[in-house]
């Protein structure tokens, strides 16, 4: 992966990442977006389908974060993630 | 003998390294409190025979170290140890144990107590649950 | 392995047995919550090198069957062991073991402070410190 | 020890134990008196110097009381405590 700061994108790639029951609807567990100009983690959520979405959490370069307009760069990891359920 | 203070991991533990571990850290230590979390074989009126444990380690590892940091901050406590197994379990089978070390008792009951409760709203790790009906992706926890 | 569900003893106890004869009672114990005393050495001030206890040893018996008994009926708990030892122990070493096994969670907590809180007041056990300046009899344990 | 009703006494006796500091101050761990008729724990408690103690606990057939108006009987056995320390 190419090294980018975070202005260089549309250039590079955000990594998204499903766990537990959303990694068993979306049947997959990973995939990468291009990194355009502008995306929010709201627009994202978006595309992926997250409206159909009973209820779940989201994380950004693992950390938790309830903030829809952060604007995401290139390299960002992003987590949609189902409640916890350890312990 | 016990590894690192919070840790993820596939193997079994023994609630006695891990006390000692803690121990070993201060003689000032007068009062344990341990928190052992164990497969039931029963959970909202179905039967489990077993429980897989997913995790996204990365933020797991950062999550456990912050509530580690957080509680030897805010109450008065010598030494915490926090483990959760990341496999699948069957019922009866350890899942999670919390140490947490104190000169007196209440700091670490209190302590114990809050570890385990925030880390179930913090930490991401998920079950499914093993039932007559299937595997079931549990989708909160109390 | 373990023993009675209460009782004093002179011998070091281990907290796995206890904790392992615990979990053998059911299988819908989802959560143990233990307490561990243990010798200090260093109390109110003073250096402790070493502590004897002495208990009434047949009122002991009937309070610790006592407190288990109403913590039986009191906490939505599953089963309760306590350990007393009754020797000179040194610093560093283990004094007295409270495990309590539930459903969940909240209940042990409970129940666990509840009786070692409760021991305190009810159990006819003394201890004796050893320190620099001979050996005192401490007159009050909060 | 002969086997005495309670009515029967002054001719049976009470054991009277002493534990922890209290055993220390008196110099001695357990003692028996004459049952004699109508005593009380009050009676008893200062016979034996209990108004020096600081504070302590009584305990009838090791039961704790702090009924000190009770009548002891033949074959009682009075435990003089100081406050407890275990745990």
């Amino acid at each position: 992966m190419p090294d980018l700061t975070a202005n260089s994108a549309p250039t590079g790639e955000i990594t998204v990442l499903f766990f537990g029951s959303l990694a068993l609807k979306r049947g997959q567990r990973k995939l990468t977006v291009a990194a355009e100009a502008e995306l929010t983690l709201r627009q994202l959520v978006s595309q992926l389908g997250g409206a159909q979405w009973h209820s779940f959490l989201l994380a950004v370069n693992q950390e938790q974060t309830n903030d829809l307009d952060r604007l995401l760069h290139a390299n960002d990891e992003v987590a949609m993630m189902p409640p916890f359920s350890g312990g | 003998m016990g590894g690192a203070t919070v840790r993820t991991q596939e193997e079994d533990f023994s609630i006695e390294e891990e006390v000692d571990a803690l121990r070993a850290v201060s003689r000032r230590i007068g009062g344990i409190v341990t928190f052992l979390g164990c497969a039931r074989d029963f959970s909202e009126g179905r039967d489990v025979s077993a429980i897989a444990f997913e995790q996204y380690a990365s933020m797991a590892e950062t999550a456990m170290e912050g509530l580690r940091a957080e509680a030897l901050e805010t109450f008065d406590i010598i030494e915490v140890r926090i483990i959760h197994r990341i496999t699948t379990v069957n019922a009866g089978e350890q899942i999670v144990l919390i140490v947490v070390g104190a000169e007196h008792r209440a700091s670490a009951f209190d302590a114990c107590r809050w570890i385990i409760d925030t880390l179930k709203q913090r930490v991401p790790i998920w079950k499914r649950e093993t039932t007559p009906d299937g595997k079931i992706w549990e989708s909160q926890h109390p």
